[in-house]
């Protein structure tokens, strides 16, 4: 277990090697080892997390570097290295005088589950991106990227501390910018990366403020420690919470909740494995990971909570309105997520730590799978809109199949891992906030639903598109990586189950406080499945069949659904304030820069000199009879002087 | 090995001096040679400097290498008092990589070559000498040797800046900014840099000068800082007189260090002047300043700075308080300032701005992480500006063209130059990993201990770096190559070596910044014993 | 018997006269005349003081008029001077007038 | 009767003075000086000084005028009929008064005891002026001398024409 940062490592290393070897090496050759090199890291990762994870198991509170966490009784073991020190070292009155760095690892059940999620799906989407990216000029940069990106994610999820966090949080991002805007030659892809990079950094800032803030009254870096301060009651109320709200905005940037979700729609314009990773495994995983993470600081904090919740709620039903009306099939299925990230952050405000993990793997499996459903058809057919498209099963049998399989289970069919992790939400949300979030995250979970039966429907059923006549299914890279997830999608959720063996079910894996076995509420799991499955054949109806006429629907909603279709109007409220106000701001400044502080300022003390010697040379004039006006004039001054004093 | 201990200073100051000397002797029509000697010169310099860096013993701390040459006796006691501590360690390595890599960047000069490297060497060895130097006189002297040489170096050897008119709406309102059109020419630039600089030098020499008679006052007068130093720490100077004299060391320094609103001359500075001279002006000139702020300021006049000079309700309002407002208006004013730029110059100038303003920062929090992120940011900020001017040199060489509304898709014919650039635009924007991250860090750290409010807004100017930054990468090197670049070539091999190497710089410190923290802890320590 | 005062009057009013002419004429020529002018008024009352302070107090016997030879000299000597300068300008820049000799004007 | 001498020779000083300072033209303004010069010598002999009033005549009255009239002539200019004053002739005129006024208040502030004028005989001049003032006198010469000299070579042309 201690060999767990062997698992970002590895991809880590193997990111210079191949910019390296992209340099020496020419053509195919170059492109093959560099993704064999990251494929081989990723799997070489892969199986290390197999061993942690038995090793886990295995382990119990005698395992050097393991005790019971902070606030949890679950295992936490953790492993560190000094990496540097700042400030005074040996002070020994005052903590706050130095800054004690370390390279550190946290093995928990969360960490476990996110190594899974991540090593899995990234492997996944590298073997897939064999098939996908076939040919493109810059594989080499593309899979050195993919194992940057990949191997942050890793170290993000491993930290044990807040500053090694941020920088896997920051180096995140950056991959991101540059996975998105990996075809930068067109300009949308370019323009979304700025937008995904810039419009996380807003909530990175925050996240920063709040580390620092944590570390100005803890006087330390280290996850464990922080907790263990604010459990023993040392931090007020007040900063708790606003430590906790700091933290959140860092998590609604990464994880695209509502008001900062307008960069994950954009980013589809990067390769669609990259959506897949981002989407299921990576970056957005990474705000539900860490308010989980830091579930000690918010569970202290009912504010915080609430307001977790509430944002989550609100991200959830804006997105799915959303997704209900897009008409891109990468769009819908990007509001899909932000909708899904929604729950997960409601969930958490509700208390449900095991149902939000849980939720987070499942949508992770079922989202990884859908996206990369949606590459395989974009990459047949290099279409998008789904108005476009229909029947495409006929020509595309397996990516239909297993693209449903992905719908089914994100829908909440039963059975299916969607179906267990929503019934969890549902029971936490519930149990714990009033009776409105629940209504409304009912709605959610039909408006989910309704879009994945929309967008599976008109896709691969009903009226077959002609234009697609001579389209080929996917290749088998692509096709083998999309049945492995489709496994996952169907059989995840059987972990709910009370399970026999030392893994037990994952409510006695992930939890905070204490363990605890399935939960089933029978009404509300009733009521969700017919919920989902009125939703599925509704859209069999309205999609497929074409039996239900939306059209008399669509013109009494005629105001919501431009609304909705605008996306709120989000983008463009965005996009003025940028244009008119900051910018406008920052010529402002930039024109007082030049037109006062330098050409008053600085310019002006030299203007004056120089007037002032133009003006007085003026008295100068060269006119002997100048000369003797003014002598004239001195005596007269004497005079006036002499008479002055002597009288 | 001791022996080259005991005179290891000395040599690092004569060396550049020598060099210049005999670069006078060259013949003044082959060009090259006069590159080839001063590759040699600032090599020796460089292996000079790492040796002093790596020689310097964290654990025993304090000023090593000290060596006394007498010069002046009584009534003026000037000594040439060569020592070394852990603030000046890293510095003197900075400077050591920058002269090396300006001098390589600059084989590009063929205009009166030989007079440039002279120039170019006077100027490095005057840099080397106030950072060794313990002698209030003959560290003016060194800093004028560093600071004078500008003036001919931008005005021969600079390049002037016409553009068109760029007039802008504000809030869509008919009131119009006139940003763009302005032609800068080199000689504004260099008059410019002169004078402001030179009227901080003015402050300073007062500042000396008064010191200089306050410490005859007590004891013998002396301009040795280890003298007036023990002084100081006697208390033989008055809380009223360390009050007046440290705004003039804060200012007069500060006006080097870009601090706002002193800062105008720098962007202008370096836009105007050839691509080695803005590595080494923003690279390590600009450190000279923050390094004099602590070195004669702080050391000297501890309660002048920290001695409250007016009380806003409780908060008494010392020179640090108001330095620490003037370093986080650094900060968010040069980034957003650096936001509308559109000459690649001038966006690195006002970015050069905003990040001195970290290190104006740090040091005037006053906290032990604080000034240590300080010193660091001084390091990497000199290593990645200085990289970030080689590259848009490179580029501009190429080109000619500087305005990122024209230039686009650089990224394909110059991958080399795009790639390094873009290293060192990530570090800038404190991406971890890069040495930007953890000196910034650091300074968020101490300030947050101290100045939250200020903290947090520093915290948001490092947002808004990231703005301009990607909007500079993304407008000059991303997007479909134009036509026009089809006959660039890429970074020469010089070129190449002088980014490869800053580059894996800039990572060696974003990754394992121990050696140069061990060594800036022990100097920041004994300063900060004096608060 | 005319009173000392009138002739001191008449000399502070004729030398007022001839810095008039110092102060406001162009011409090189006339500035010379209306030096000459404030010559003789000091001459006057030199010799005014002369011949009215004779034996009295510190200003004894008749030192005025000596000096008012003296005067007279050097004015010739300086209205010699004088025309010699004045000719050479005219020669040389074709003007005697004062303001537009400004070669070394800046 | 000098009381009538006075005011008659006072009007020729002043007036001639006036015409030089404000006519237009410069031959005339020569001519004034003249009236003003010579009133001045008539000035000299009601003081009873009779050998400065000769001095005045022959020096002034003949050689100075005459040098003077000369110079105009030599530098003969086609604006001299109607030659004009400078800019700041009011201001000049202005200080002028306030000098002049300055000196007379002064003069007549201080009004000393004074005797009959009288004046001393050649032979007293004389004996004053090469015993006592003897070494100004050989300076006056001197200063003479030079200025001949400097006046000849300042005017001359010739060889420093080339």
């Amino acid at each position: 277990m201690e060999w767990a940062w062997l698992i970002p490592v590895l991809s880590f290393a193997a990111v210079p090697v191949i910019i390296v070897l992209g340099r020496f090496l020419t053509g195919k050759v170059s492109h093959r080892s560099a993704a064999a090199l990251a494929i081989a890291a990723i799997l070489g990762g892969f199986i290390v997390f197999w061993f942690v994870f038995a090793g886990f198991l295995a382990a119990d509170t005698d395992t050097p570097g393991c005790e019971t966490g902070v606030g949890t009784e679950a295992l936490t073991c953790n492993y560190k290295l000094t990496w540097f020190e700042a400030g005074i070292p040996d002070a020994l009155t005052d903590s706050f005088d130095r800054i004690h760095l370390e390279w550190g690892i946290l093995v928990d059940p969360l960490t476990i589950a996110m190594l899974g999620l991540a090593t899995f799906v990234a492997l996944m989407v590298q073997i897939y991106s064999l098939g996908y990216m076939h040919g493109d000029p810059r594989l080499d940069w593309y899979y050195a990227f993919h194992a940057l990106f990949i191997a942050s994610m890793l170290t993000l999820v491993l930290a044990d501390n807040f500053l090694l966090l941020y920088i896997a949080w920051e180096l995140v991002g950056l991959c991101s910018y540059l996975l998105i805007g990996f075809w930068h030659e067109r300009p949308e892809p370019r323009e979304a990366a700025k937008k995904a990079f810039i419009v996380t950094r807003i909530g990175d800032v925050g996240l920063l403020v709040g580390i620092l803030l944590l570390w100005s009254h803890v006087g330390s870096f280290s996850m464990l420690e922080t907790f263990a301060a604010i459990e023993a009651g040392e931090l007020s109320e007040g900063v708790v919470t606003i430590s906790a709200l700091l933290l959140f905005l860092g998590a609604m940037g990464k994880s695209a909740q509502f008001p900062f979700h307008v960069w994950l729609p954009d980013a589809m314009e990067g390769p669609t494995p990259v959506s897949a990773l981002i989407h299921a495994a990576t970056m957005v995983a990474a705000g539900v990971y860490l308010v989980a993470r830091a579930f000690p600081i918010f569970s202290e904090s009912q504010t915080a909570l609430y307001i977790v919740a509430s944002i989550g709620l609100i991200t959830a039903l804006g997105a799915a309105t959303i997704a209900l009306v897009a008409t891109d099939l990468k769009r819908i299925l990007a509001y899909s997520t932000i909708s899904h990230l929604g729950l997960m952050m409601l969930s958490l405000g509700a208390l449900g730590y095991t149902a939000a993990i849980f939720h987070l793997l499942a949508h992770g499996f079922a989202k990884a799978l859908l996206f990369l459903g949606a590459g395989s058809v974009m990459h047949s057919t290099e279409e998008l809109d789904v108005r476009k498209m229909g029947g495409l099963r006929k020509v595309m049998p397996i990516t239909a199949i297993l693209f449903s399989i992905g719908a089914l289970s994100l829908g909440g069919i039963p059975i299916l891992a969607g179906f267990w992790s929503k019934d969890e939400i549902l029971i936490a949300v519930n149990k714990e906030l009033p009776l409105i979030f629940i209504v409304l995250t009912l709605l959610t979970a039909l408006l989910s639903a309704l879009y994945m039966a929309r967008a599976m429907f008109v896709v691969f059923y009903g009226k077959f598109a002609e234009q697609f006549e001579h389209v080929h299914d996917a290749p088998k890279t692509m096709s083998i990586t999309m049945g492995l997830l489709a496994i996952f999608a169907i059989v995840f959720g059987l972990v709910a189950l009370d399970l026999p063996g030392p893994f037990k079910g994952i409510g006695y894996f992930i939890f905070y406080h204490e363990g605890h076995g399935l939960e089933f509420v029978i009404w509300l799991a009733a009521l969700s499945i017919v919920l989902a499955i009125a939703a599925f054949i509704y859209g069999y109806m309205a999609y497929a069949r074409k039996s239900v006429n939306l059209e008399g629907a669509r013109q009494r909603f005629a105001l919501p659904l431009k609304v909705a279709e605008g996306k709120y109007y989000i983008d463009e409220l965005y996009q003025w304030s940028i244009d008119r106000v900051v910018l406008s701001f920052s010529r402002f400044i930039a024109w007082i820069d030049r037109a006062l502080v330098n050409d008053v300022g600085i310019n002006g003390p030299a203007d004056v000199t120089r007037l002032l010697g133009h003006g007085l040379r003026r008295h100068v004039t060269g006119y002997v009879y100048s000369y003797a006006l003014a002598m004239a004039l001195g005596l007269i001054g004497l005079a006036i002087l002499w008479w002055i004093v002597s009288t | 090995m001791s022996n080259l201990d005991q005179v290891a200073l000395l040599l690092i100051i004569l060396v550049p001096l020598a060099g210049a000397g005999l670069s006078m002797l060259l013949p003044r029509n082959r060009p090259e040679d006069a590159w080839y000697f001063a590759i040699f010169v600032s090599a020796i310099t460089l292996v000079l400097s790492v040796l002093l860096f790596v020689r310097y013993d964290f654990e025993a701390g304090g000023y090593q290498f000290v060596r006394v040459y007498e010069w002046l006796d009584a009534p003026l006691n000037i000594d040439l008092y060569l020592a070394m501590d852990g603030i000046a360690a890293p510095l003197v390595l900075l400077n050591g990589i920058v002269l090396f890599g300006a001098v390589l960047i600059s084989q590009t000069i063929k205009h009166r070559s030989r007079d440039f490297f002279v120039l170019l060497l006077a100027l490095g060895s005057g840099v080397f000498g106030v950072f060794v130097v313990q002698d209030l006189f003959f560290l003016f002297f060194f800093y004028e040797l560093a600071v004078l040489p500008m003036y001919l170096l931008i005005g021969v050897w600079g390049s002037s800046t016409y553009f068109d008119s760029d007039r802008q709406r504000l809030w869509g309102l008919p009131i119009r900014f006139d940003l763009g059109s302005y032609n800068r020419l080199k000689e504004y630039g260099a008059m410019k840099l002169m004078l402001v600089l030179v009227a901080g030098s003015v402050l300073i020499w007062v500042g000396i000068l008064a010191m200089y008679v306050a410490s005859g006052q007590v004891a013998e007068a002396t301009f040795s800082l280890v003298d007036l130093g023990a002084l100081s720490s006697a208390g033989e100077f008055s809380p009223a007189f360390q009050t007046w004299v440290f705004p003039l060391f804060m200012i007069g320094f500060g006006v080097l260090a870009g601090l706002w609103p002193f800062h105008t001359w720098s962007p202008d500075g370096h836009v105007a002047a050839p691509t080695g001279v803005s590595m080494l002006h923003a690279g390590v000139l600009m450190k000279l300043g923050a390094f004099g702020i602590i070195r004669v300021g702080m050391v000297l006049l501890p309660e002048g700075a920290q001695d409250p000079l007016f009380y806003a309700g409780d908060f008494g309002v010392s020179w640090m308080a108001i330095l620490i407002i003037m370093g986080t208006v650094n900060v968010v004013y040069g980034a957003i300032s650096a936001m509308s730029q559109r000459d690649l110059k001038y966006i690195i100038g006002y970015s050069s701005v905003s990040h001195m303003g970290y290190v104006i920062m740090g040091i005037a929090t006053l906290h032990p992480v604080g000034l240590t992120g300080a010193v660091l940011q001084m390091f990497s900020h000199g290593i990645m500006t200085a990289l970030m001017f080689a590259m848009v040199g490179a580029i501009y060489e190429r080109t000619h063209i500087r305005d990122i509304t024209v230039l686009n898709g650089l990224m394909k014919r110059m991958g080399f130059a795009s790639f390094f650039f873009a290293i060192a635009g990530l570090a800038s924007l404190g991406l971890p990993g890069l040495s930007g991250f953890v000196a910034e860090f650091m300074v968020f750290t101490g300030a947050f201990k101290t100045y939250l409010p200020l903290a947090v807004l520093a915290v948001v100017g490092a947002a808004l770096t990231a703005i301009y930054i990607l909007r500079l990468l993304a407008r000059t090197f991303f997007g479909e190559a134009d036509p026009r670049w089809e006959h660039l070539t890429d970074a020469s091999p010089v070129e190449k070596t002088v980014g490869g190497a800053f580059v894996l710089i800039l990572l060696f410190v974003g990754v394992w910044p121990a050696p140069f923290t061990r060594v800036i802890n022990v100097g920041v320590e004994s300063v900060l014993q004096l608060f | 018997m005319v009173p000392l005062e009138a002739f001191q009057v008449l000399s502070a009013v004729l030398f007022a006269i001839g810095l008039y002419g110092v102060m406001a004429r162009r011409s090189a020529v006339l500035i010379v005349m209306s030096i000459e002018l404030m010559l003789n008024a000091v001459n006057i009352n030199l010799i005014a003081a002369a011949s009215h302070l004779d034996g009295m107090g510190n200003w004894a016997n008749f030192d005025g008029q000596i000096i008012a030879i003296f005067i007279i000299t050097v004015a010739a000597a300086e209205v010699g001077l004088a025309m010699a300068i004045i000719l050479r300008m005219y020669r040389n820049r074709a003007t005697v007038n004062v303001d537009e000799i400004n070669l070394m004007k800046w | 009767m000098s009381w009538f001498l006075f005011i008659v020779l006072s009007i020729l000083t002043l007036g001639g003075g006036l015409g030089v300072v404000v006519t237009r033209n410069v031959v005339h303004a020569a001519l004034f000086l003249l009236v003003s010069l010579v009133a001045v010598a008539g000035l000299y002999l009601i003081l009873f000084a009779e050998f400065l009033a000769l001095v005045q005549v022959l020096i002034y009255g003949g050689a100075i005028i005459i040098v003077l009239l000369f110079a105009i002539m030599l530098t003969r200019s086609a604006e001299y009929p109607r030659i004009s004053d400078n800019r700041q002739w009011p201001l000049a005129a202005v200080a002028a008064a306030a000098v002049g006024v300055v000196l007379g208040a002064a003069f007549l502030d201080n009004s000393l005891p004074q005797t009959e004028p009288n004046s001393p005989t050649f032979g007293d001049l004389a004996n004053s002026l090469f015993t006592t003032w003897a070494i100004p006198f050989e300076v006056a010469s001197l200063v003479l001398l030079v200025a001949l000299i400097g006046a000849i070579i300042i005017a001359r042309t010739g060889e420093d024409n080339r």
